[in-house]
Order: structure tokens, then sequence, then C-alpha cells
């Protein structure tokens, strides 16, 4: 059944776990319920650094590093530039209709039990885990694979950014009004 | 044969060509040639009936002819095909005969008339289906000119096109006649099934080789060809239409409604006689129709003012009198009877046109009187022929209508009290028609006064030639010596003349049916000659007197049983069911859309509520397929 | 492959004529390459090769699929010049969208990695999200785009969830190797719920009820030609790809063997019905033309949707039928294109009176109009005859006498555009006859006509 | 150096995301304020990118995390693409709330 | 030489018609509808010598639907109908202007070949899309150039649309069923099917749906007066002089061989729906204040008949429902006509405002009178061959059914007089009313010719279509 960590004799890399798992889950609910976006922002990048660390339990270390550049590094400073752009701060977050919050409660309920309730249903992984010693992922292996398996999934992502860049470039260019 | 066909052809068709004429080139031909061809056309056909009459009278054998296949049924097959023999050439006689005579008469009685030549048409087609009906070699030929003849009823009834009335009482003849019909066709089908042939000849064999037959089954088959016949010769309960159809020129009253087309109903059951006389449960019935609808008939006759209407419901009566006879299988009575009452009937409806004629169209005997010193041709045949109608000794009446009286009294006793009764009402009622109208003085206004005189020598002649027929009619069928009994014998199965033989009963009944017309005529004489009582104005007619003069108001009865409610039926239907089906057919639609309308509301346009039904379709889904179980 | 190499390159080739200043020669070049494109990927049809590590699994499937996109994005390239005349310094960035949206869509076809089909997809949403709110002075348009925004990657996200169960229960993102796994006994949950999640990813894309709401809104929303885009290319890629991601998975089978085939089905059923059922009945009550056919397409998405209860046969009827929408969407798309290009809603009381103005115009969007109303010798007709013939066979009666009603219900809004158009008198004048247009909506009838007089002509390819 | 789940467990790693996920799809439906519902998706991501990084040391094997590359770069794309949708919504609106967008609708 | 030279003609004039322009088109469909005429009675001389016309080809492979047409007699005996209707149809309209007169005459030209179609139709579904096809050119018909208020006019046709097809998709349905047991759709396969007795039950329901509404059979016919009413005179008479009898001659070609367990066992009951088709619309007709409306409900009652004929399963009752069909299928062409020659005088289809016809116009009253007579079966005209056959039939189910049935014969002679009455008959009418033009009186002659002549003989039609019936029923007897 569920693998329950024994607390008492907990590991170091149960603690690790477990202690992670808690800010994961604590900031992202607060950067839910910040009424500031620029404190929901802060609170989400405590939880994209929470995650790296996740990340680096797992032995993920270059990814860890991505992680934290593409997330905290763009993505967090794109918002972060959005919302000083907008100049917003709390008055401006509008009232929340009650019936709104209780149908967000509700579904988030109902999709946790239903995920959770099939998890726990299903088969227990018996057994160990078990583990082949070779090296899978260090930066090493996975340049290897990235660019040899996933050569054409690496070259259509770009395809992607470009699209999302004239995309970008589209919806924010102003025309020239020639009439 | 060959000949044999051809002739029967022109028979058949000459007036049919005449009609043609007439419809296509009447108009520029001008009204006395149109009326001339139309004329010609049906003495061409009397005089190749002599022909024929003379022949058979000579072989005795009847002439078949088969033109071409018609309608194709599974066990039955049916082909237009004539059949002459003594029966139909009998008919075809004074059909054409008579038919001939009218025309003749119509010449003058039409003159005036703008349409003459569509008269003349209309006549000739008449005519062309009278012969159709008549020479039918089945059933269904016969229905043919069944029809036919109610067509050129509905038409001549409504002749005068203008008047509304007049239309409805086309329209209503000819439905009443159609309810007969549909009887008429039910009959045909179940003759059909059973004996898998229409045809009568065919028919006659089958019955009489078939063993086991369905006797119910035929009564049935019996019973709808009588509903037929009460349809086309006006027997309770179909028999209104009749006076009504007074509504046409005089002409066509004396030729369809008197003389013709209302006895093809005797004309069938006698054709017919073979399958009538194995149902003698409705042969019971016909006989209390015939009975009841001659004395009702002559009832309302007694106080009738207008004088088609009067000859109307005698002409309703007498038939009544002849299905008498048919009910008890005196057939050749009835013919007979059919036969001398052409005669009269004719030579009073044309006389009465005469008075008509003469008087500009006045029909009301209450504005009528003294015509006698004006108008003594007229009044001579029309006395003649009332007397023959009153069943005076010696007149053509006397002789048929005795054979009548004289079977039912053989049969059943109540119906010859019935028919006696009915036919003392007719001698008074036909006097109290001449007594009105040909003595005393002229009740009419002056100027019509001044203007009367006897009609021409076109109107007159019939009304001499069927004077004389009137009169001297009954030599056909002499008690104890009937030429017409033995030329008629090979139509019948059984030998229906066991009253040849004349009694001390025989006589005795000759005496009181002599007796009764006399008295008939004295009341009459008493009421309107000697106290020269006068008919009361339509208002003042009060009590039995008002009932009988409404004829039993069974007009308005049948339009409070039938009419009203289908119509009333209809209007429900229509404003009801019909908006009632529509509406739910429209309902469905308006359902959906407005389903449609309310579901707009959901698609609020909130993304919220978007994700949530996203969030929780997903649930749905995830947790049916992964929790159900 | 050689495919989705070339449109990639052709896309890029728009941005580089931009750059070179030949802003004319675009849409005609495109158009060209685009029918190269098609040529090329013709050849390739028949051969059944993977490329790249199985990255690209080109089949029978694919190829024809593929070329059906490229059919509709000529045709939708051509749309173009007319609808973009405005914004002349916009036009490469337009068409290269397109042509990547392409991309995406082959990708989707042809995916043989997990990869392969997220890039697509998400090539081909985002590609969207931008069309969508192209029009950035009209507020619409940006709400449409921030609504399938918003949505879009919601679903994404539950799509990417659902590969990472796949994933976790395959060790695999190759859809060969998935589908081998995938028949064995001993099979972790994580596999049919992944796929759930990712069949539940693609139902919002191709707008079945209950993730469809987004789809009028967005359809209203949108510029015009991206309605266009997104009710025929976009919907039939998204359906292909649903289509092939059940069939090629094994999923089917590996239900069978886990005995939850019964209730897959019976979603499906569910999941077919509502959709017919809601998309028709709102549909109704529409004024506004791109809305009345976003409901349409919610419907027969719901129509399409059935193949998917006889995956094995259905292929070609998939193909059949979503040709026959496409083509009869795209006639009907350029009728109101041209009927709309200067008001500024879309509403049926613009198409009052065509019947009279522009006959042939109207005619063709009659035509379409019947074709999706599946009245014969429309291929409309067709595709809906096979599929119910096909959905008979599989047993599923009740549903295709559902689907029957619906196609009843469907007449009713089809024939008040109809209706509009002949029996109310026209309340404009509408001058030009732009080539393009005409074009366009004349071949794709022609073409639609031609697929319901020789149906075998597509039915076969994937038979 | 042993399989790190054999001291945490994949199912805990499966309940944390799944949880994480549907905190994001909790803000999603939570929030009206656009920009928090894009960070609410950027969770949902990110947590199943931590499943991806779990099942990939699950299965001892480096396309998962390959596989998250791919995912970070379609969440930048996502999150350009809908900044920008956003930065025209609020230029032409003067709000990022989406409760203001239901023009369309009906 | 085979029979889709027919279709072929009538495809390609409408197309001509279409592209020679307004002034022509009216010239260029008659002369192409008289070309299909000819090429009918030229192709019926070919059968009649034994040749086979039919033809059969691959059409699609799968599912398998080939394109087949098989002309027997009944086939031909229909085909005849439709185009010797049609130029009569299109002659009739020269006396009227049409906006768009293109259009109108090809609609006319392809309703034609559509309908043309579905009576030679030998494959399931070629017939089912024939069948489907015919509808669409009369809904344009009756939408464009139809007249009272387009508000109503809207609502009736897109009602009489909707619920046409609603019927025929179900029909669809039974046809995909079928073809699942049988493999193909051609019409000998189907015909050897051995259905279970539900199944045939429930092909028959859905058949007899869609044909009910075709029909139409009460009480499924709500949308045909106000269809009738609001569509120009032209699609009056080809919805009621040729549609209807797609219907009928359906319910003989497909629905009884198909389920011929269903139609014996529930035989009475389909029987009593049609006569009671003939009571409901007879009385409903009594009380029309509409001239055309009232020639609907006729129309309703006439079919009525006809259907409780077809459903009797008996030789007689087929045979007759066919000359029934035929015949129906000229009167009321001819008696729409009619109404319409009154309109373009009066300019009012209100019964209440003629009347006074006859006076000014005698010729024309005849004529008329002999329609309103055929209408009313009287003996001696083609009608009453084909009501007695089918009463007849009748009578050997039931005699009740032939004495219901023949309440036709009276309330049909009730309101057509009455009708007759009012609109020809009385006073002099304040407007003036010219009598027939040439053309008028052309095309009513020639369907009054045709009505008497094979009243008095209609050996030709009847061997033409026994054999045919004959082998239908052998199917549907054959278990």
């Amino acid at each position: 059944m569920i693998h329950i960590p024994d607390f008492a004799h907990a590991t170091t890399v149960q603690i690790i776990f477990c202690f992670l798992a808690f800010i994961t889950v604590a900031t992202a609910f607060l950067t839910i319920f910040s009424r500031n976006p620029i404190h929901s922002a802060i609170y989400l990048v405590i939880c994209f650094f929470s995650i790296a660390g996740h990340y680096l339990l797992l032995n993920a270390q270059f990814l860890a590093v991505v992680h934290i550049i593409v997330y905290s590094g763009a993505i967090m400073i794109l918002f972060l530039f959005t919302i000083m752009l907008m100049n917003l701060n709390e008055q401006r977050d509008v009232h929340r209709p009650r019936i709104t919050r209780l149908g967000a409660i509700v579904s988030f309920c109902l999709i946790c039990i239903v995920l959770i309730a099939i998890f726990i249903n299903s088969k227990p992984i018996v057994g160990e885990y078990d583990s082949t010693g070779e090296d899978f992922q260090s930066i090493k292996v996975l340049g290897k694979i990235l660019l040899n398996e996933y050569m054409v999934p690496f070259e259509f992502a770009s395809i992607l950014l470009l699209v999302a860049m004239i995309g970008t470039v589209l919806l924010s260019k102003k025309e020239k009004l020639n009439k | 044969m060959e000949m044999d066909t051809n002739l029967a052809l022109v028979l058949v068709l000459a007036p049919f060509l005449g009609f043609l004429i007439n419809v296509f080139f009447g108009k520029s031909l001008g009204r006395t040639v149109s009326g001339i061809i139309g004329t010609a056309a049906v003495v061409v056909s009397f005089l190749v009936t002599i022909f024929f009459f003379n022949q058979i009278t000579l072989t005795g054998k009847a002439i078949q002819i088969t033109l071409f296949d018609w309608i194709q049924i599974s066990n039955l097959k049916i082909n237009l095909g004539f059949l002459l023999d003594q029966l139909s050439l009998l008919w075809l006689l004074f059909v054409t005969g008579i038919g001939s005579l009218i025309h003749l008469y119509s010449i003058s009685y039409m003159h005036d008339d703008e349409n003459m030549h569509k008269f003349f048409s209309y006549l000739n087609l008449f005519v062309f289906f009278m012969i159709t009906l008549v020479i039918g070699s089945n059933l269904l030929v016969l229905f043919i000119g069944w029809e036919g003849v109610g067509l050129c009823s509905y038409l001549l009834i409504g002749f005068w096109y203008k008047n509304q009335d007049y239309n409805d009482a086309a329209k209503k003849a000819f439905i009443m006649n159609r309810i007969g019909d549909l009887g008429l066709l039910i009959g045909m089908f179940i003759l059909g099934s059973m004996f898998s042939t229409l045809d009568y000849a065919t028919l006659k064999t089958a019955i009489a080789g078939a063993a086991n037959l369905n006797i119910p089954l035929l009564s049935l088959a019996a019973l709808c060809l009588f509903i037929g016949a009460c349809g086309k010769s006006a027997q309770i309960p179909l028999y209104t239409w009749l006076p009504d159809a007074m509504a046409g020129p005089t002409p066509v009253s004396a030729l369809i409604h008197a003389a013709t087309m209302v006895t093809a109903g005797i004309f069938m059951v006698t054709r017919l006689n073979f399958v009538f006389d194995l149902a003698p449960d409705v042969q019971t019935i016909i006989a209390i129709v015939g009975g009841i609808t001659s004395l009702v008939a002559a009832t309302i006759g007694l106080v009738q003012t207008d004088i088609k209407k009067v000859l109307a419901y005698s002409t309703v009566s007498q038939l009544g009198l002849m299905f008498l006879a048919l009910g008890f299988g005196a057939y050749e009575v009835a013919v007979f009877h059919v036969i001398t009452h052409a005669f009269f009937k004719a030579c009073l409806f044309l006389g009465s046109g005469s008075v008509i004629h003469g008087l500009h169209g006045e029909q009301d005997m209450r504005k009528m009187g003294g015509l006698r010193s004006a108008m003594p041709i007229t009044f001579w045949t029309m006395l003649v022929s009332s007397l023959a109608i009153s069943g005076v000794p010696f007149f053509s009446g006397f002789f048929s209508k005795d054979e009548i009286l004289l079977t039912a009294f053989h049969h059943n006793k109540a119906l010859y009290v019935i028919g006696s009764i009915a036919s003392i009402m007719t001698a008074f009622y036909m006097f109290r028609l001449m007594f009105l109208t040909f003595f005393k003085d002229f009740r009419g206004t002056e100027e019509q006064k001044h203007h009367l005189h006897e009609s021409d020598g076109l109107i007159t002649f019939p009304l001499m030639i069927l004077a004389l027929l009137a009169t001297f009619g009954g030599v056909i069928s002499l008690p104890g010596n009937s030429w017409l009994n033995e030329y008629l014998a090979p139509l019948f199965t059984k030998v229906a003349g066991e009253e040849h033989h004349l009694g001390t009963t025989e006589y005795i009944l000759m005496g009181v049916a002599v007796l009764g017309g006399l008295l008939g005529i004295l009341i009459a004489y008493i009421k309107y000659f000697k106290q020269d009582n006068v008919p009361e104005s339509d208002e003042n007619i009060t009590g039995l007197a008002k009932v009988l003069y409404n004829k039993y108001y069974v007009d308005e009865a049948y339009d409070v049983i039938f009419v009203a409610p289908v119509n009333a039926l209809s209007k429900f239907f229509r404003d009801y069911i019909e908006t009632g089906l529509s509406a739910l057919v429209f309902g469905l639609g308006k359902v959906t859309n407005e389903l449609g309308f309310q579901g707009k509301k959901l698609q609020s346009g909130s993304i919220g509520l978007y994700l949530f039904a996203f969030v929780l379709g997903l649930c749905a889904i995830v947790s049916y397929i992964f929790l159900a179980q | 492959m050689n495919t989705l190499i070339a449109i990639t390159g052709l896309g890029i080739f728009c941005l580089l004529f931009e750059i070179l200043n030949l802003r004319k020669g675009i849409i005609p070049f495109t158009i060209l390459g685009l029918l190269g494109v098609l040529a090329l990927n013709f050849s390739e049809f028949g051969s059944t090769e993977s490329y790249y590590n199985n990255m690209i699994a080109v089949s029978k499937f694919s190829t024809t699929f593929s070329s059906l996109f490229i059919v509709l994005t000529i045709f939708l390239v051509a749309l173009s010049h007319n609808f973009y005349e405005n914004h002349p310094t916009k036009i490469s960035d337009f068409v290269a969208i397109k042509i990547f949206l392409l991309a995406g869509g082959v990708a989707m076809v042809s995916f043989g990695n997990f990869a392969m089909f997220f890039l697509g997809i998400e090539i081909l949403s985002i590609s969207l999200y931008v069309l969508a709110a192209s029009e950035r002075l009209n507020l619409k348009s940006n709400e449409a785009g921030m609504k399938y925004f918003l949505m879009g990657s919601f679903a994404s996200g539950i799509i990417l969830f659902g590969i990472c169960l796949i994933y976790g229960a395959m060790g695999s993102f190759d859809i060969v190797e998935i589908s081998e796994y995938s028949l064995s006994a001993e099979l972790p949950i994580w596999f049919p719920i992944g796929m759930i999640l990712v069949v539940i990813g693609m139902l919002f894309k191709v707008a079945a009820v209950p993730f469809h709401f987004w789809a009028p809104d967005v359809y209203e929303g949108s510029p015009a030609l991206t309605t266009a885009l997104m009710s025929t290319l976009a919907k039939v890629v998204a359906i292909a790809t649903l289509y092939k991601l059940i069939s090629a998975l094994n999923f089917i089978p590996s239900l069978e063997n886990q005995d939850h085939l019964a209730t897959f089905e019976n979603i499906i059923v569910i999941i077919s019905i509502a959709s017919m059922t809601v998309g028709n009945i709102m549909a109704l009550r529409q004024v506004n033309v791109k809305r009345m056919l976003a409901f349409s397409g919610i419907s027969h998405a719901g129509f399409m949707l059935m193949t998917l209860l006889s995956i094995s046969t259905s292929a070609g009827v998939l193909l059949y039928y979503t040709s026959a929408y496409a083509l009869a969407g795209i006639a009907a798309f350029s009728v109101v294109l041209y009927v709309c290009k200067n008001q500024d809603n879309e509403d049926i009381t613009n198409f009052h009176g065509l019947g009279k103005t522009n006959p042939l115009l109207a005619a063709i969007l009659t035509g379409s109009l019947l074709s999706m109303a599946g009245i014969p010798i429309f291929s409309g007709f067709f595709a809906k005859l096979f599929l119910f013939n096909q959905t008979i066979e599989a047993g599923f009666l009740i549903l295709v006498i559902v689907a029957v009603i619906n196609s009843i219900i469907s007449v009713g809004y089809y024939f008040k555009l109809i209706l509009a158009m002949y029996s109310k008198e026209p309340n404009q004048e509408r001058t030009g006859k732009p080539f393009l247009i005409y074009g366009v909506a004349i071949i794709s009838m022609t073409l639609n006509i031609v697929l319901g007089l020789f149906p075998s002509l597509v039915l076969d390819l994937l038979n | 150096m042993g399989n790190i789940l054999n001291q945490i467990g994949i199912e805990n790693y499966i309940f944390l995301c799944v949880v994480l996920f549907c905190i994001g799809i909790f803000g999603v439906l939570y929030r009206r304020n656009a920009i928090i519902v894009f960070m609410s998706i950027e969770i949902m991501l990110n947590a199943v990118n931590l499943l991806f990084v779990a099942f990939s040391t699950y299965h001892q094997d480096a396309q998962g995390q390959v596989f998250v590359f791919f995912s970070m770069a379609v969440a930048a794309a996502e999150v350009a693409v809908g900044l920008a949708i956003l930065v025209s919504i609020f230029r032409n609106l003067g709000s990022i709330s989406i409760d203001n967008l239901k023009n369309l609708k009906g | 030489m085979n029979v889709s030279l027919i279709l072929i003609i009538l495809l390609i004039g409408a197309f001509a018609t279409y592209l020679v322009g307004d002034k022509l088109a009216s010239k260029v469909a008659l002369f192409f509808s008289l070309a299909a005429l000819g090429c009918s009675v030229v192709l019926t001389n070919h059968f009649l010598a034994g040749e086979s016309i039919s033809l059969i080809n691959a059409w699609i492979t799968q599912p398998k639907i080939s394109f087949a047409l098989n002309a027997d007699g009944l086939a031909i005996a229909m085909l005849l109908l439709t185009v010797a209707l049609t130029p009569i149809i299109i002659f009739s309209s020269f006396g009227n202007e049409y906006k768009n007169a293109k259009g109108f005459y090809a609609l006319i030209l392809f309703m034609a070949f559509a309908m043309t179609g579905t009576f030679l139709a030998a494959d399931g579904l070629l017939y089912y899309i024939f069948w489907e096809l015919a509808l669409i050119p009369i809904y344009f018909i009756a939408l464009i150039w139809g007249n009272g208020d387009s508000e109503e006019r809207r609502k009736a046709v897109v009602k009489f649309f909707i619920y046409t097809l609603a019927g025929s998709l179900f029909m669809l349905v039974a046809f995909i069923y079928l073809y699942q047991k049988a493999g193909s759709f051609l019409i000998e396969d189907l015909y050897k099917l051995n259905l279970s007795a539900c199944e045939q039950l429930w092909i028959f329901l859905a058949f007899f749906l869609a044909y009910a509404i075709k029909i139409p059979i009460i009480p499924f016919h709500t949308w045909q007066a106000n269809v009738y009413q609001k569509a120009p005179t032209v699609g009056t008479m080809l919805l009621s002089g040729i549609m209807l009898k797609m219907g009928l001659y359906s319910v003989i070609r497909w629905q009884l061989p198909l389920a011929p367990l269903a139609a014996k066992e529930y035989m009475n009951i389909f029987i009593a729906l049609g006569i009671a088709g003939v009571i409901y619309g007879s009385i409903v007709a009594l009380r029309q204040k509409d001239l055309k409306k009232l020639l609907a409900y006729s129309s309703l009652a006439h079919v009525g008949l006809i259907a409780a004929g077809t459903y009797t399963l008996t030789i007689d009752g087929l045979r007759g429902a066919v000359l029934q069909m035929i015949a129906h299928g000229f009167v009321v062409v001819g008696l729409f006509f009619a109404a319409e020659v009154i309109f373009r005088r009066f300019e009012t289809r209100n019964i209440s405002e003629m009347g006074g016809i006859r006076i000014q116009s005698p010729k024309f009253t005849s004529m008329f009178l002999i329609l309103v007579l055929a209408s009313v079966a009287l003996p001696s005209t083609f009608n009453f061959v084909g009501e007695f056959t089918v009463l007849y039939s009748l009578s050997q189910i039931n005699v009740w059914f032939a004495v219901l049935g023949g309440t036709t014969i009276i309330l049909g002679a009730y309101y057509m007089l009455k009708m007759f009455q009012h609109v020809m008959l009385g006073d002099k009418n304040a407007k003036t009313f010219a009598d027939v033009t040439i053309n008028e009186g052309i095309s009513l002659v020639v369907i009054i010719a045709v009505l008497i002549f094979f009243g008095f003989y209609p050996k030709p039609i009847t061997d033409l279509i026994t054999p045919s019936l004959e082998t239908i029923l052998n199917v549907i007897n054959k278990n």
C-alpha cells in the first residue's frame, strides 16, 4: 500500500523530501491565495526553487539548473515585468464571487480525491526499485539523447519557439497606418 | 353479330353524338337546329330500339355484345359489353320513346332560354347514360350509366345555375344518389367476391349452380343493392332529393324524375331478380319500405301547393308502390306499373309544364285556376292522366295499380291497406290539383290572365300522344291475358303469376280499389269544387297540415342529424384537430428551440464556469472508468 | 517526414519573403509551395516508414490526413489574401504562422513519439492563440485569444500529465514500444489514466461536450479567417490525432484486457450524444453565423467521435467525414468572409437577400450547409451514411438513432441561414468579386460534390 | 548508490505531483487575476515536470528528463504568447481580470 | 439504350435551362421535358418488346452501393406518369411570369429528374439519394416563388422540409440495418433477406414514418395543406401530382416486400389509418375557405384510400392503388391548374370571393366540372377504375373497410360539388373572368383526355403493371 515514511527512523533523504514537499505545496497555495500579485510571484519563485530541490534530490542536477534558469530566471522575470508594467497591486484584484470560490474548492477537492483514490486503488508497486547503476542522467547522456534520438523534436521545438516569437511580435507590433 | 354490334353502338352513341354536337357547335347552330339535332339523335335510338325489339319478339333470344376488357380484377374480369334482352329493350322503348317526345316538347318549351343548346346536350347525354344503364351486360356498365344519369340529373336540376337554391337542390340530388351508389358498389363487391363475376348472365348461372350458397351474405348484398335502388328511385330514407329536384326545367322533371331515371332502381332489382329471390328477408324489407314510402309521400302530396311538388310526391308514392310489388317478387307487375306510370306521369309533368309555361313560370296552384278554357288540350290530357293515376277503371293505371294491390293482398294485408290508402290519397291530391288548376276562376294577376293561351303544337303533340298511351297503355297486361308477363317470362326463374286466375276475391278487391279511387276524387271535388276551398297561404297553415306541408320536417331532421354534425365535425377538425396536430409538430420544434434559448444562459462567457465544467467532466469520466467497478 | 521538413522550410521562406520585400509574391508562392508539398506528400503515399528513431512514422493514415491538411491550408492561405488586405505588413507573419500550424498538424498525425505529438499540438495551439488574438485592437479578438489561451494551456497541462503517466507506466515515449507493452497483462494503472487524460485533452481540442465551452466564444471573437481555420483544419487535426492516438497505441485492446472497454465505449457514446445534442440545440438560437457554425462544429465533433467506436475499420470513414466536413466548412466560411468583409459582426442579417444579390455564392453557401446537414449528393450525406453504417455494424444502433434525430434538428439552423438568403430582402449592396474567394468557394464546393459522387476516391484510401 | 526511490517511493512523488497539479487547477479556477491564473498553469506544468523526473528515475531512463526540456520550452513559449495577449487586453480594457472577459457568450 | 437516358436528359435539361437565361428558360424546359417524354415512350416500347432496359453499375465499393436502375412495369408506369405530367406542368406555367425564371424551370426539371430516379432506382441507397434530392428543389420552389405572407410561408416550408427529412432519415437507418444483414443495397438482395418478425416490425415502422409523412397519412399530414397553399401552383402540382406518388410507390416497392411479416401482421391498422385519412380529409375539406387548401385535403383523402389499397397486400389493392395513383396524379394536377387559372383572373384563392364564373366562361366551367367529376371518381373516368379496384380489394379484406373507405364517394362528392357550386356557379361576379386561353386549354384538355381515355380503356396500364406487381406479391408471400 502506501509507502508511509517512518518518521521515527526517517532517513535524511526522506526528511528532505518531506520538507521540500511541504514547501512546494505551501508556496503553491500561497501563490494562489496572495492578494498581491508580486507576493504571488515571489512565492512562486520559492516554489520553483523547492522543485529544483526535488530535482537535485533525484540527482538530476543539470535539469535543476536549467529549471532555475528557465523558470525563475526567465519566466518569472517575464511575469514580474508584466506585473510591474501593469502596475498591479492588491486593490486591483477584483472581488471574487462566493460561487466561484465554492466551485473552485469543490473541483479542487473532487479532482484531488478522484486522482488520489485511483492511484491508491491501483496495484501497488511490488518489490525494489531497480537500479542499473548506469549513468542515465548526466549532462553527457542527456546531451547524447537530446541530440541523437530526440534530434527531430529538438529541432521542432525551435519551430515552436519561432512561432511563439512571431506570434508575440505580431500581437504587440503597431501597424503603420498606410491607407 | 357484327351487325348487331354496330347497331347497338348506334343505339348508344347516337345520343352521345348529339351531345357532342350540341356541346361543341350548339351555340353557333342556333336554338332550333340544336333542338332538332338533339331530338333526332334520340329518335335514331328509338328506331334502332324498335328494330331490336322486333328482332327479339321474333327470336326470343337475348343479344350479348362484348366490346373490350375494361377493368381487370384478380378474380373477376369486367368487360364493356351490352345485353339486349327483353327487359332492356322494354326499358329502351319507353326511355327513347318518351325521351323523343320530351325532346320534341323541349324545343318549344326551352326556346326562350339562352342556353338551350346546353339543355339539349345534357338531355342527350342523359339519354346516352340511361341507355348505357339499361343495356349494360354487367353491373359495372350499369354503374356507369347509373352514375352518369345522376350526373345529368345534377346538371339539369342545376340548369338555371344562377340561382344557388337550384344548385343546392342539384347537389343534394347528386349526393343522396351517391349514398345509394355506395350501397350499390358494396353490393357489387359482395356479389363479385362470392361469384367472381358481375355479368348478369354468368351471375345467374353461377347462382343457379352454386351449392351451399351463403344466404346471409347474399342477403347483405341484396340489401346493399336495394340501398342503391333507394337512392336512385327516391325511397325512404333517401327520397328527399326528388321533390327538390323540381328546381330543374319541367321537361327534365318529366323525363328524368318521373319516367326514366327514377325507375332505374326498379330496373336494377328486376335485373337481379335471381339475387333478390334468394333473399326473402330483404324482399320483405323492400316491400315495407315501398309501402311506407308510398303512404308517406302521398300524405305529403295532400297539402302541397306547388304544382310540380305535388307531382313529385306523387312520383315518390308511385315508386313506393312499385317497390311494394318488387318486394313480393312480382317483378312483371312492377315493370308494368313503371311503364304505365311513365306514360301518365310524363304526361302530367309535361302538362304542368305547359301550364307553367302559360303562366310564365308560376308554379303555385293557389295562383292558378280556371285554366280549362284557356288551355283545353292541356286540360284534357292531364285529366286523362289523372284518371289513369287515380286508378279509374280501364285507364292504364287501373290495371297496373290494381295488380300491385292484388299482389300485396295476397302476401301481406297490412301493406295492402297501406297501399290502398296511398291510392285513395293519390286520387284525392291529383284531383285537388286538377280542380285548383283548371276549374273556377283565375287567381293570378291581371297581366298573367291577359297572356293566358294554349301552348303551341310542339308542346301539345307530345301531350296528346302520352295521353293516349296513358289511356290505353293497360292493354299490354290485361288481367288474365298478359302479353307483358309472357314477354318477360324468360327473365324470371319462377313463374310469379299465381294470381293469374281471377277469382271472386280479386274482383272484390278490384271494386274496392275503384271505389277508393272514386272516393278520393269525390272528396277533392267536394272540398275544392263545391266548397271552393283554396289552400291557405304558408303562414296560416297549422296543425297536422303544417307538418305535412313541411314534409314531416324530414329535410330539417336530416340537416340536424347528418349535415350539421358533419359540418360541425369539419369545423372541429379544422379548428382544433388540425391546429392541434400542427401545434404538436411545431411544438417539438419550439421545445428544442426553447432548450437552445435556455442553453444560451449556460454559455455565460465566464472562463471559470467553462473550466469548472471541464474539471467536472474530467472527474466524471475518470471516476466512471476507474472507480465505478 | 519529407513533408514535414518541406512545410517547415516553406514557412521560413515566407518569413524571408517579407525580409526580401516580396510581399505580393507571398501568397502565390505559398500556394505553389503547398501544392508542391502536396505532391511530395502524395509520393510518400503507400510507404510505411519511420524516420529518426521513429520520431515520425509515415503511414497511409498520416499521408492521407496530411494531404487533407495541406489542401485545407491551401484554401486558407488563398483566403488570406483578401482577408489581410488591410494589414500588408503582417501578411507574411500570418501566412507563416499558418504554415507552421500545418507543420504542427502534420507532426500530430504522423508522430511516432510523444515528444513530437506534444510539440505538434503546442505549435498548433500557440499558433491558434496568436491567430485568435491577432486583431489586437479588437476587444472581442483579445477576449477570444485569452479564453482560448487559458483553456488551451489548461488542456495542455492535462495532456502533459497524461503523457507523463504513460511514460511512468511504459518507460518510453515511443508509440511502437508503448503499443507493444500495452498488450501485456501486467500494466500499471497509470497507462489507462494517462491515456484517458490525453484523450480528454484532445476532446477539448475537438470541442466535444463537456469540454466545448470555449469553442463558440472563441469562434465568435476570432477574426473570421481564424475561425475558418479552427473549425476546419484545427478540428480535423485534433480528431485525426485522437483517432491515431487510440488506434496506434492499442488502447482499445489494452482496455479490453482490463475490462474497461465497455465503460470507455459508454463514455464515447455519451460524449458523442452530448456533443451532437448540445451543439445542435444551442445552434438553433444563434444569430451570429460564426457562433452558429461553432456549435455546428461541436455537433460534428460528436459525429466524428462515433468513429472511435469501431477503431479498427473506421479510418477511411473518418477521413471521408473530415474531408466532407472541412470542405463544406471552407466553402461556407469563404462566403462568410465575403459577406462580412466590412461588417463589424457576422450576424445572420448580413446574409439577407444574398440569393438575389449574389446567387452564386448563395448557392455555394447553401450547398455547404446542405452538405453539413447531410443532404444527398453532397459528400456530407455520404459521410453520415458511412459513419452510420460503421456504427450500426459496431452495434450502436441507439447512438445512430440519436444521431439521426440530431441531423434533423441541425436542419433547423442550417436552413435558417438558407432562408435568410433566399426569402429576405437584401439590405446592402455588395460589390466586387474577389477572385480568390470565389475560387476557393467554387473549388471547395466542387470537391465536396465530387467526393459525393465518387466517395470511393477517398474512402478506399484507408480501407 | 541505489535508487533513491527506494527511500521515498514513487507513490509519494505521484501524490505530491497530483496535489501540486490540483493546486494548479484550483488556482486557475479560484483566481480572477489573469496573471495568477498563468502562474497556476505554470504550477501545473511544474508538477508534471517533477513527475517526469521522478518517473525518469523510476525507469532509470533519461528520456523523461529530455521531455522536461521540451516541456519547459513549451511553457516558456506559452507564457510569452499569453503575456502578449494579456498586455494587449490590458491596453484595451485597462484590466486583467478574466471576469471582465464576458462579452462573448450566449 | 437504357433508362438512364431519361435521367440524363432531365439533368442536362435542368442545366441547359439554367444556362439559357430567363427568357428562353420556359421553352427550353418544355423542350427537354417533352424529349424525356418521347424517350420514355420509346423505351416503354422497347420494354414491351421484351428488351431489358434496366442497368446496374458498381458505384461505391465499400459499402457496396451500385448505380442500379430497374425498369419493370411498375417503374415504367410511374416514370411515364412523371414525364407526362412534367411537360403539362411546365406548359401550364406559361401564363405566369416568374422572376428568375431560369432557376425556376431548372429546379422543376431537376425535381423531375430526382423523382424519376426515385421510381427507377433498384439500389436502396441510390433510391434514398434520389428520394432526398427531390426534396430540395421543391423546397426552393415553394420558398422563393411561393405566395402569401413570406413569414408564414417560411414556417410552412421549413416545417415541411424538416418533417419529411425527419421521416426519411429513419428510413436511411433502416436501409443501413438491412445492408448490414444483406451485405448489399441492391433490391434483389434485400428481397432475399429473411428477417425475424421483430426486425421486420422496426424496419416497417421506419419506412412507414418516411412514407406516412410523404404520402401523407394522418396524423402525419400537417405539413401538407399549408405547403400546398403557400407553394406556387407549379410546386403544388409537382408535390401532389408526382411527389406524393413517390411515397405510395415506395410502399409497394420497398416497404411491403422488405417487411412482409410486419405488413401482414399489422395490416388492419395501416388500412384503418388510410381509411381514417379518407374520412378525415374529406370532412376537413368541407369547411375550407381556401381553394388550394381544399384541394390539399381532398388529396389527403384520396391518397389515404390509395394507401389503404396498398396495405391490403392483394393484387387488386396494389393494382388499384397504382391505377389510382396515376389517375389522381392527373386529376389533381388539373384541379390545381384550374385553381391557378382562376387565380390568374381573380387574384384570390378564397372561395367566398369567387362564383359566377360559369356565366362568363362556359368552356372553363365544363373542363373544371369534368375534373371535379373525375376527382369524385365518376364511372367512365380513370379515377373510377382505380377507386373501384381499391374499394373492391378493401371489401375482400373486410366489407366494413370498403364501406368506410367508400364514404369518399359521398363525402368527396359533397365537398367537391359544394366547392364547384361556390366557385363556378351563381350569379355574375363583379370581376370579369376571361375564358381559358389556348395554352391553358391545351393543358386541361390533355389531362381530361387522358382521364377519360383510360377511364374506358385502362388495359394498357393494367397490363403494364400487373406482372411486376405479381412479382412483388410473390416476394411478399414467399414465406
